[in-house]
């Protein structure tokens, strides 16, 4: 049963991973593939007995991360967005040579490399263990996310906002007519 | 403890299934008239003016980015907050120097204007 | 297995099948009665109008006899997609809510809830957050001015709200101290002594209250312990279901309909459904963390078996307890539907801006002050609540 | 099934690695590092049930932290770009490439 949810998780995994790199002229969907990839992983993660962030990555991955993606897409109008045609195949020839190989290699290297998976303890992969550990042996790390967090806050507002000076529509109304293209 | 999830997993299917099945049902029950003005975006009667292809405000982005940053905030107080009996007065002392930078960077968004609409 | 099943088939017949009509034809009737009118009564099958019950009937069948369709210039598949996501999460919730306890009957434990998972609650976060998308797919792909409009309202209020949502529960979560909704519940079916501070905090000597003060008692409810966290969830989950006093993503009068104005028959018809499946999930939701769940106030379920199995046996006195917690279970959602009717009906719709306002300025801090008056209320008088 | 997700860890990271190198819109660009971050999270949760360690999980906690700050700053830049160059093709911001 296990065996045939995780081939069906990784099916979709990695169908939601090509469909978001193959996608060459939609964004929007682009996006959403990849909400399908992190939804299977939480999945996974559930299979592999991580409860706790098979639901947070749901959570966060697929509602809030991406949806911001998504946002942006729809904020810059990328509806369609049709580049010229590429240039510098040599390059991208040679990334995705180099990463192909890498990956054979990986893959080579993985079977039989591993023993036999430890048992669990009580309760492993519950929010009980993991907060445990988070708010005792890694709080430094955890407080510093905090300040993580407000740096990202801090940047992300001086990036994207205008000066009050600057036209940014009516405030009143959420659609800038001044920018329409 | 995965037994759990084979009710959700169920249920997942039987809402699929119900919806699918809505859709297909409609789609052979309803009949299928159509001609070039119904198919157009309903615009109080009019041919649309402005394209729907435009730019929105950046508000949106702002607020998108202030709820990533504050959902992530909430995560981590799920489990605090369950766990809250067993760390007693020191996950309060925890929790509060990790709220004064969140609850400065709110402070900052408001001053800064990012929070108006 | 089979007992899965059952019970799946349970909550769905019982809230698909049965609230889920009933819901659309109160809704109809509380409008009227508000408003004076006397409200749908026309359908009616051979002269029988059954006080305007066969509307619902009415309104599926209409559905799906209504053309399919697409606008010109539509993104066809996610079209079909978008109502899709929007009805599956809200019905997928409804398999970590509890309807009931867990019994014992001889060696077998029946736990009424269909997946007891360790994050209940986060779970209903997480599907809350992919609703997110059927509103902003809806309103993108049918390339409509409104839609758009309306899809972004939606999805900009609906993400806003989900922070304050989580983070008003906090407090609760520390009070119940679980995130497993079946332990929340069974956390509540207990009583707390009013004046119990007095003797942990040491003012009262002995080991007991004297008897008139000890009679001082409220039900151990979310709602007495946690008053505003209940205020601010409910404002909380009534916005991120978009129906008023929050439908600014689909006012009618200056959107049309919003973000699924492209849509017809039953493509439409599932956002419908979608929407009015969320009430009663909100009011099971709201029951469960906030109202005690399946508990009844002041009786137990150790005090109701060792009551009646005296007289009547073990296996009689739990199965009474086990439908007696369901109908109170319902009880309590009908109570709440009614009250999400009430406020829908009562207030006029806020601008948009607002509603923002409220989310950011108003729910976020207090709701972040919540969690720390609450945590410093349990250091201080722990002995309140045991 | 660890040795499973930790192969298919290494796919989604390669998917992830190509479309980061070849594509050239900023925001798959972003997208694509997402999706190798997940990937690593993928890895470090096989490798916690391989040891029955929760510590795997702290970490997968921290980067989604960081994920989730990196897309906030990352898609600001990407604003602040497109209002400058009306583009999000990473060929035609090469400004720092004098």
């Amino acid at each position: 049963m296990s065996e045939v949810l995780f081939y069906a998780f990784a099916a979709i995994a990695v169908a939601g991973a090509l469909g978001m790199v193959l996608n060459l002229h939609n964004t929007v969907a682009a996006a959403l593939s990849l909400v399908g990839t992190m939804v299977a992983l939480g999945g996974l993660y559930v299979l592999l007995e991580a409860y706790l962030i098979g639901v947070l990555q749901i959570l966060v991955y697929a509602g809030a991360i991406v949806v911001v993606f998504l946002f942006v897409v729809m904020l810059l109008n990328l509806r369609r967005d049709v580049f010229p045609a590429g240039r510098q195949w040599m390059t991208k020839g040679l990334a995705l040579g180099i990463s192909l190989v890498v990956l054979v290699r990986f893959l080579r290297l993985v079977p039989g490399s591993f023993g036999e998976p430890a048992a669990l303890p009580e309760g492993f992969g519950g929010y009980r263990e993991i907060g445990a550990r988070l708010f005792t042996d890694y709080v430094l790390a955890f407080e510093v996310t905090s300040l993580l967090l407000l740096a990202a806050m801090v940047g992300a507002v001086i990036l994207a906002k205008r000066e009050p000076s600057e036209p940014d529509g009516d405030p009143r109304t959420p659609v800038s007519r001044s920018e329409a293209s | 403890m995965q037994g759990e999830f084979v009710g959700l997993l169920l249920l997942l299917a039987l809402a699929l299934v119900i919806a699918g099945g809505f859709l297909l049902l409609h789609r052979l029950l309803s009949p299928r008239r159509e001609f070039a003005e119904k198919l157009l975006p309903f615009e109080c009667g009019e041919l649309q003016i402005v394209s729907p292809h435009q730019r929105f405000s950046v508000k949106f982005y702002l607020v998108a980015m202030l709820f990533v940053l504050f959902d992530l905030e909430a995560v981590f107080f799920y489990p605090w907050g369950a766990l809250f009996r067993e760390l007693g007065g020191y996950g309060l002392a925890v929790m509060a120097v990790f709220t004064v930078p969140l609850v400065v960077g709110l402070v900052y968004e408001w001053r800064k204007g990012a929070l108006e609409w | 297995m089979t007992e899965v099943v059952l019970k799946l088939l349970f909550i769905v017949l019982v809230v698909a099948g049965g609230m889920l009509p009933l819901i659309t034809w109160i809704e109809r009737k509380q409008s009227a009665v508000m408003q004076d009118r006397i409200g749908a009564n026309r359908a009616d099958l051979m002269g029988v109008t059954l006080l305007g019950l066969l509307h619902p009937a009415a309104d599926v069948l209409k559905l799906f006899s209504k053309e399919d369709v697409v606008p010109e210039g539509a993104n066809r598949l996610l079209h079909l997609l978008a109502p899709v996501i929007a009805f599956v999460p809200a019905l997928l919730v409804l398999a970590v809510i509890p309807y009931g306890g867990a019994y014992r009957f001889g060696d077998t434990t029946l736990s009424l809830v269909v997946a007891d998972v360790d994050w209940g609650m986060l779970f209903v976060f997480a599907a809350g957050s992919i609703a997110t998308y059927g509103a902003v797919i809806a309103g993108w792909a049918s390339n409509s001015n409104w839609g758009l409009l309306g899809s972004m309202r939606a999805s900009a209020q609906m993400i806003s709200y989900e922070v304050t949502m989580g983070l008003s529960l906090v407090g609760m979560f520390m009070v119940a101290g679980s995130l497993r909704l079946p332990e929340i519940a069974a956390f509540q079916d207990q009583s707390f002594r009013l004046l119990g501070f007095l003797l942990h905090m040491g003012f009262v000597e002995g080991e007991t209250l004297p008897f008139h003060l000890d009679l001082l008692r409220l039900p151990m409810w979310g709602i007495f312990l946690q008053p505003l966290g209940f205020l601010l969830f409910l404002t909380c989950i009534m916005a991120e279901n978009k129906r008023p006093p929050f439908d600014a993503p689909e006012g009618e009068s200056e959107l049309i309909a919003g973000y699924h104005m492209e849509y017809s028959g039953m493509r439409f018809g599932l956002f419908y459904t979608a929407e009015f499946l969320e009430v009663p999930v909100i009011g099971a939701i709201v029951a469960t963390l906030f109202l005690g769940g399946w508990a009844i106030p002041f009786l137990s379920q150790e005090t109701i078996i060792a009551f009646v199995a005296g007289g009547f046996g073990e296996g009689f006195a739990t199965g009474l307890c086990l439908v007696l917690h369901v109908l109170c279970f319902l009880t309590k959602v009908a109570i709440l539907i009614w009250l999400q009717m009430a406020l829908r009906w009562t207030l006029p719709r806020f601008r948009y801006d607002q509603v923002m306002d409220l989310c950011w300025k108003m729910i976020l801090p207090l709701s972040i002050l919540n969690v720390f008056v609450t945590g410093a209320g349990i250091l201080l008088v722990e002995g309140v609540i045991s | 099934m660890i040795e499973e997700a930790v192969a298919l860890s290494g796919i989604l990271f390669a998917i992830g690695a190509i479309g980061a190198l070849v594509r050239r819109n900023v925001i798959v660009v972003l997208m694509c590092i997402e999706l190798m971050l997940n990937a690593v999270n993928l890895a470090l949760v096989a490798f916690s049930r391989l040891w029955a360690d929760a510590t795997g999980q702290v970490f997968v906690m921290m980067v989604i932290v960081v994920a989730a700050a990196e897309v906030a700053v990352g898609l600001g830049i990407v604003i602040a770009l497109f209002r400058n160059r009306e583009s999000v093709n990473v060929e035609e911001v090469s400004l720092l490439k004098w």
